[in-house]
């Protein structure tokens, strides 16, 4: 039994059917990248699982309980944090008040109207959000507009908004898209670093394969929105019904 | 201070220092010279500068921070009014109840309100709230207010005042027959002399002014708060904040109550100040003002809108008084052609003409000082101070999030 | 850069008291020493002139401003004295009021009952004026009435047509000169059975605030009395620009007859919309289709233009009139202006000289003492037997004969009813006078059930 | 059943108007994403050219005439129109009578004039501004607009007459069967409905089978990409300005018979024609169309006495009423698109 467990799941938007009985099961502490050429469905899978898009039919279980019908933030508050394939950060703050508000979040709940203290006396929270600014390398630019940063950095950011809220499942879009090849190993080393040293789970949708192949302990191909094969990487690797899907598609 | 830091703690002092000290600011020139045209020293002014000054920093915690536009405000500046006016048609000239109960109602409205408008963001929700504040307004002009009728609320065009006749069951005989606070008349006033200058010190000003810091100094307290951060995250990124695992309606639904409250306590002391409530106060050109006064002063910025609503303001009593006779005062001094042709140019952006003034000021603010006159003051001071653009990069991240 | 024009309290300019003063309590702007507000100390008294100067009453309000300012010029003996060598009573000496130079300071309503306290608080408490006066719509002077009620200055009203001014929402300090909404109808109703007939169907659009409802009201009574028979009326928003979609059920409502309670614009719209359907070329019934506008003025006639050709309705007073008052004035107003002067700018130059006119016989600006002069006397109009046909009596201001009554402080005059012109000779001709309605068919007792309910409660001189 | 037949043709004429002005809203939204609180000012002007026509052939020499006196009693000065003057009294006086129509001939090139000054003089300067700082400097400008018609024109409205031969109504019931007299609507009216779809058909097809309005309707779609082709889409998007201010004023000449103009008659149509614009949905100009000629349809029924007997007030709440259920059912209003202004 995984942590995730998806069963049977179809989605149609018109007359597309972008799903179709899709079963997947992702164990826990496990890093399961999930595959597919443009328009398998990646990104629909992924929208069913933090709610943003609900299941025509199908059970989506996370730990044991259904997140169908759930708005994204209880799904969040479940445990199942997700990173965007464009950071999704508050660029109007500043980096640290980037950080405080996932603690806030993990510590208040989904709502907390505190409208009469001060931030300034927040000390647990700001201790927390220091501290992962330390592990992410940042707290030189705890002050800095969050826009104002680059691309790597704002990914960094993310990511580690995303941990602070101590996650059981953190969910990757295509984590690295876009990114120089420096920033790229940059991302591949930080999300080691977090498969090793915290008590997660991560599912990655990716399209570069070195980073697939960098990270994850099993591989789920999707092609046309249904799932092709499930596998090692090694085995992945060598697998005609992949190439034939997958590498004929993008080459 | 009072759980201030240091530099809001300065803010704090300053907005006392000018709020207690406004009738001597406001009237900087002698009685009887030909500048006296320009004071702004009198209490209803004084009063209207403070009340006005409230609604926008209310208004500022809901469009500043969350970036909601709402162009319904004024419906609950309105029902703040008829609130605290039955208050002394009910009960007494006293206006603790009419204040207490025009926040509360309008918390009430706001909630409704709110509740289905914030269903939708951007363009969608400013109609949502501007056809609510619309309905109130045509409805309470005439369908609700019709003295001949047994249902009326609002008085219609007259506006709603007290009449002889009302029941006023706490009224004591000893209390004077205005609104008044524990027997001060709230247009009592005390004068002071100096020389040829004369200051008005009002009670119902200084009631406004104390309310108007008490509001400000709450609105600094909700800036700085974890939940005002929340309100700025929501004008940032919803997406982030919904896969942060928080709930964004119910904050933007606390900022437009807390908002709407604002309005409210702003009406109601329109009425304990002037105890006629008219219904205008809730026509969409009432919510078009207080968005025109944020976004002049500056939305999102602590002071701003107090500044935006002291400017609108002033323009609207002091210009639109100043007609032909004045002027021959001012240019009298010039030979003849002269005087007549600078005062047919003058002419035209006094009196009658203030609304043009009124009109080239937004052009002339929102083009070369953007971010308000407040943010572009600043940037102007600096430019002038001659300090690096660094330094001031530095400083603007510290301040509260600009408009947008 | 001279003097002390439009400024306060002429304690100040006398310059009595120098150095730190002592802080004295006050109400309002009345100092202890003096025993009403804005007592006038020094050689002058302000007046504040409270108009629209905004909004779509603005040239109505540009017009009273001038009558204003040709006012104050002859009661400072500039000019050729206008209505004042008319004016049966000869207290005013052309040098001021009570010998202090008038002078005067303007403000904007915005036809808004907040902004036009606002503005009157500004005249009151900034400038130390001692009389307020002025306005283009109902809601707006009983906002600014029951503001002076309070400070203690005496309210002489612009135009205001609705009853409650001098009804319901009378006010002992407020006083209105311009006629009102039951006059209006009772002057009409004869002129339209003398036009239509006895039987005759009217269909009612009203504008939905409170003066087309009593304009709606009083004309409903006055025309069922003669025998009308009253289709539908119905209520039209106020803001209302389009009024095709309640012209268009008139059509087929079986009405021989639309009555327009409408004002300014709305008037102008629902007017051109009811002629563009064809209305007025409509039988019904056998009989010609006719609408009648109850509250006609010079503005609107000229806003609607050929549409208002044989058209019915009221006014307060029109510059055609032949008495000695009207020509005075015309030949006044006109001379500096270039035009002939609204209904508006009489009834503000009337009140103008009017309040000057009090305070000299009273020999004081206490606002106590001059509404006493205002309404004073126990003269009575003749012909008309009634307990409350009491107060001043007077003459010469373009109306005829005048009562000033003390029970409501309205006053009592001829109506003119007027009519459209087909083919008229020059924009100032828009209108003809049909006929001029004698006061005592007017009349009306103060107690009246459409003037009922108000108090005119105690002059407050606000000391 | 004719009182909403009659109805539904003055929904249709209402909504003529509000159409006219939504679309050339939604253009500038959709193209330029300004939120433009000038352009009831800019329909207002459109009014006035026509009222600047009239004044025009109404110009007069002034001669005269010792045997009237005027109302000061001195010798009455007779005006004579120029172009009667000109070209004989009849022709003159049907030049006269055709003032509104004619005025297109002064209002197009005005109003095309107007809107590019404005665009590149102003709007230019605000296209990557915050929606609020739009709204302050489009809102300046209408009243500085207002302010200098004011100052010309004065306060009161004009009356400005259709010409006579539309003048008076058509007999609409007959065509369909019924008794004469009973469906009556006015010749003008009609003429305004018409020349609504007119232009509307034009704006569309303009749109629709131009390259211009290709490249524009792409750029309304997203407008990055079509600037990445190397298409100077600022210069389109400038002639879209002065489109959609041409749209207006002609709305407003051609409008100017059916209620005589003043210079605040852009704020009362202002809120009206925002409302309009979001319930047909934002960026969407069929959806700004539609919702036009609905709402208008709705107003004139809910001012039907019998349905004002049943809901006292609807009439003054309707468009508004309409306005947030169909925003509450349809989150884009009837057709708009997805993301277009709800930040």
């Amino acid at each position: 039994m995984g942590i995730l467990e998806v069963k049977n799941v179809n989605k149609r938007f018109g007359g597309l059917k972008a799903l179709s009985d899709v079963n997947l099961s992702i164990a826990e502490h496990s890093v399961h990248a999930i595959i597919g050429p443009n328009g398998a469905g990646k990104s629909t899978l992924l929208n069913c699982l933090v709610g943003k898009l609900i299941p025509d039919t199908g059970s989506v279980m996370f730990d044991g309980q259904s997140v169908l019908g759930r708005a994204p933030y209880e799904i969040n508050q479940m445990g199942i944090s997700r990173v965007f394939q464009t950071p999704e950060i508050f660029g109007d703050l500043t980096v640290m008040e980037n950080m405080m508000i996932p603690c806030f979040a993990k510590r208040d709940g989904a709502f907390e109207l505190n409208a009469l203290t001060s931030i300034v006396k927040q000390k647990d929270i700001i201790e927390r959000a220091e501290h992962m600014l330390e592990d992410m390398n940042m707290i030189d630019k705890r002050n800095m507009h969050a826009a104002s940063m680059s691309r790597g950095d704002k990914r960094r950011l993310e990511i580690g908004m995303c941990l602070s809220q101590e996650p059981r499942l953190l969910l990757l879009d295509e984590p690295t898209a876009g990114m120089a090849r420096a920033d790229t190993n940059n991302t591949i080393d930080l999300l080691k670093q977090i498969k090793d040293t915290r008590d997660i789970t991560i599912a990655i949708i990716e399209h570069d394969m070195h980073v697939v192949f960098s990270l994850a302990e099993r591989i789920t191909v999707l092609a046309q929105g249904s799932p092709l094969v499930e596998d090692t990487p090694e085995k992945i690797k060598g697998h005609p019904k992949v190439r034939e899907a997958y590498l004929g598609e993008s080459a | 201070m009072l759980g201030l830091d240091k530099k809001d703690t300065t803010l704090m002092l300053v907005v006392a220092a000018l709020a207690l000290l406004a009738p001597f600011i406001l009237n900087p020139f002698p009685e009887g010279s030909a500048m006296a045209q320009f004071n702004a020293g009198y209490p209803d002014l004084m009063q209207r500068f403070a009340i006005y000054g409230i609604l926008a920093i209310g208004f500022n915690i809901l469009f500043g921070l969350t970036g909601y536009l709402s162009f319904g405000h004024a419906a609950f500046l309105g029902v703040g009014s008829y609130s605290a006016v039955w208050m002394f048609k009910l009960l007494s000239y006293n206006v603790i109840p009419g204040i207490i109960l025009s926040v509360i109602v309008a918390g009430l409205f706001s909630v409704v309100i709110g509740f289905i408008s914030l269903r939708r963001s951007g363009i969608y929700f400013s109609i949502l709230t501007l056809a609510f504040a619309q309905m109130s307004y045509n409805l309470a002009y005439s369908v609700l207010g019709n003295p001949s009728s047994n249902f009326n609320l609002t008085n219609g065009e007259t506006g709603l005042q007290v009449y002889a006749s009302d029941p006023q069951i706490l009224a004591s005989a000893s209390a004077p027959e205005v609104p008044h606070l524990f027997g001060v008349a709230m247009r009592s006033s005390y004068q002071l002399e100096v020389g040829s200058w004369l200051f008005t010190f009002n009670a119902g000003y200084y009631l406004c002014a104390v309310i108007l810091m008490l509001s400000f100094y709450v609105s600094v307290r909700i800036f700085r708060s974890p939940f005002g951060m929340m309100l700025r995250a929501v004008k940032s990124n919803q997406q982030r904040m919904n896969y942060t695992g928080l709930h964004t309606r119910p904050y933007t639904l606390a900022a437009f109550v807390i908002s709407g409250m604002y309005a409210g306590l702003a009406g109601g002391l329109l009425s304990t100040m002037d105890p006629l409530a008219g219904a205008e106060r809730m026509q969409w050109t009432a919510s078009g003002e207080v968005v025109l006064m944020t976004i002049l002063g500056g939305a999102g910025t602590l002071l701003g809108p107090v500044v935006g609503a002291g400017f609108i303001k002033y323009f609207e009593n002091i210009f639109s008084k100043i007609n032909e006779g004045v002027l021959h005062q001012w240019f009298g001094f010039l030979p003849d052609g002269m005087e007549s042709a600078v005062i047919w140019v003058v002419e035209h952006f006094v009196g009658p003409g203030w609304h043009l003034t009124l009109g080239l000021l937004f052009m002339l603010v929102v083009t070369f000082l953007p971010g308000g006159l407040v943010q572009g003051g600043q940037h102007l001071w600096r430019l002038l101070a001659g300090k690096s653009r660094k330094e001031e990069h530095a400083k603007t991240e510290t301040q509260s999030t600009p408009a947008e | 850069m001279s003097k002390t024009d439009v400024t306060r309290r002429g304690m100040l300019k006398t310059g009595a008291i120098a150095g730190a003063g002592v802080a004295l309590p006050t109400i309002f702007t009345a100092s202890s020493a003096s025993a009403y507000t804005n007592e006038p100390t020094g050689s002058s008294v302000t007046l504040g002139f409270n108009v629209p100067q905004t909004g779509p009453y603005a040239d109505e309000g540009a017009d009273e401003l001038r009558a204003y300012q040709l006012a104050v010029e002859h009661l400072n003996g500039e000019g050729d004295g206008g209505m004042m060598n008319t004016f049966s009573s000869k207290a005013l000496k052309g040098n001021g009021i009570l010998g202090k130079k008038v002078e005067y300071v303007t403000g904007d309503t915005q036809t808004k009952s907040d902004a036009a306290r606002a503005s009157a608080k500004s005249m009151i408490e900034k400038d130390g004026a001692i009389m307020i006066t002025g306005g283009s719509s109902s809601g707006v002077a009983v906002a600014v009435q029951g503001l002076c009620q309070e400070a203690g200055v005496i309210f002489m009203a612009g135009l205001t047509h609705s009853n409650d001014t001098t009804g319901k929402d009378k006010k002992a300090n407020g006083y209105r000169h311009f006629f009102n909404a039951y006059m209006s109808a009772a002057a009409l109703a004869p002129v339209l059975e003398k036009l239509y007939g006895k039987e005759r169907r009217a269909y009612h659009l009203t504008a939905d605030y409170t003066w087309g409802w009593t304009q709606q009201e009083s004309i409903q009574a006055a025309t069922e009395a003669m025998g009308w028979q009253t289709v539908n009326n119905v209520l039209t928003p106020l803001a209302q620009t389009d009024f095709s979609s309640y012209i268009a059920p008139v059509i087929n409502s079986g009405a021989d007859v639309l009555v327009l309670n409408h004002y300014g614009g709305n008037m102008v719209n629902s007017l051109t919309n009811a002629v563009q359907f064809g209305l007025r070329e409509k039988q019904v019934n056998g009989k010609n289709f006719e609408i009648v506008v109850p509250l006609y003025s010079e503005l609107m006639a000229k806003g609607a233009g050929k549409n208002i050709a044989g058209i019915v309705g009221s006014q307060n007073w029109d510059w055609k009139l032949e008495d000695e008052g009207t020509k005075a004035f015309v030949q006044s107003f006109g001379t500096k202006y270039g035009f002939p002067p609204s209904q508006a700018a009489q009834t503000c130059y009337a009140q103008t000289l009017l309040y000057a006119d009090a305070v000299e016989r009273a020999g004081s600006f206490d606002p106590c003492a001059v509404g006493e002069a205002l309404v004073a006397g126990d003269s009575s109009l003749p012909g008309i037997s009634s307990d409350s046909n009491k107060g001043f009596l007077f003459d010469g201001l373009g109306n005829g004969q005048t009562l000033y009554r003390s029970a409501d402080h309205q006053c009592f005059k001829d109506v003119l009813v007027v009519r459209g012109a087909e083919n008229p000779s020059d924009e100032f001709h828009l209108v003809e006078i049909v006929e001029v309605t004698p006061v005592a068919q007017v009349w009306y007792e103060p107690d009246h059930p459409m003037f009922a309910g108000g108090e005119l409660g105690q002059c407050n001189p606000g000391a | 059943m004719d009182a909403i037949i009659l109805q539904i043709l003055n929904g249709l004429d209402k909504g003529s108007a509000y159409a006219l002005i939504a679309l050339g809203l939604t253009l500038i939204f959709g193209t330029l994403g300004v939120v433009n609180f000038a352009h009831g000012a800019l329909f207002m002007i459109g009014a006035f050219c026509a009222v600047t026509m009239q004044r025009l052939l109404t110009l007069s020499f002034e001669t005269v005439d010792p045997t009237k006196t005027d109302f000061l009693g001195k010798p009455m000065k007779i005006k004579t129109h120029y172009v009667e003057a000109w070209f004989g009294p009849d022709v003159g006086a049907s030049l006269v009578d055709w003032a509104v129509p004619l005025s297109i001939l002064l209002a197009i090139p005005v109003m095309l004039i107007i809107g590019y000054v404005m665009e590149r003089g102003l709007i230019k300067h605000f296209y990557k501004r915050p929606h609020a700082d739009q709204i302050l400097v489009t809102f300046g400008l209408a009243i500085v607009l207002q302010e200098i018609v004011k100052h010309y024109y004065g306060a009161n409205p004009i009356p400005t007459g259709a010409p006579a031969a539309f003048r008076g109504s058509f007999d609409f019931g007959q065509l369909l069967g019924f008794d004469p007299n009973v469906i009556i609507y006015p010749y003008w009216r009609m003429v305004y409905f018409a020349f609504a779809a007119v232009i509307i058909g034009a704006v569309f097809a303009f749109l629709q089978f131009t390259t211009f309005g290709m490249v524009v309707r792409a750029g309304m779609a997203d407008r990055e990409t079509v600037g990445l082709l190397g298409i100077n889409i600022d210069r389109r998007f400038t002639i879209m300005f002065g489109l959609a201010a041409a749209v207006a004023g002609l709305a407003g000449a051609m409008y100017a018979p059916i209620n005589s103009p003043n210079y605040h008659m852009g704020m009362d149509f202002l809120v009206l024609s925002f409302v309009v614009v979001v319930v047909g949905g934002m960026g969407s100009l069929p959806g700004a169309v539609a919702a036009g000629f609905l709402l208008g349809i709705l107003e004139a029924f809910a001012s039907m006495n019998e349905i004002k007997s049943i809901l006292p007030g609807i009439d003054q709440i309707i468009i508004y009423l309409v306005a947030i259920i169909i925003l509450l059912t349809r989150p884009r209003g009837l057709l708009g698109r997805k993301g277009v202004m709800e930040e």
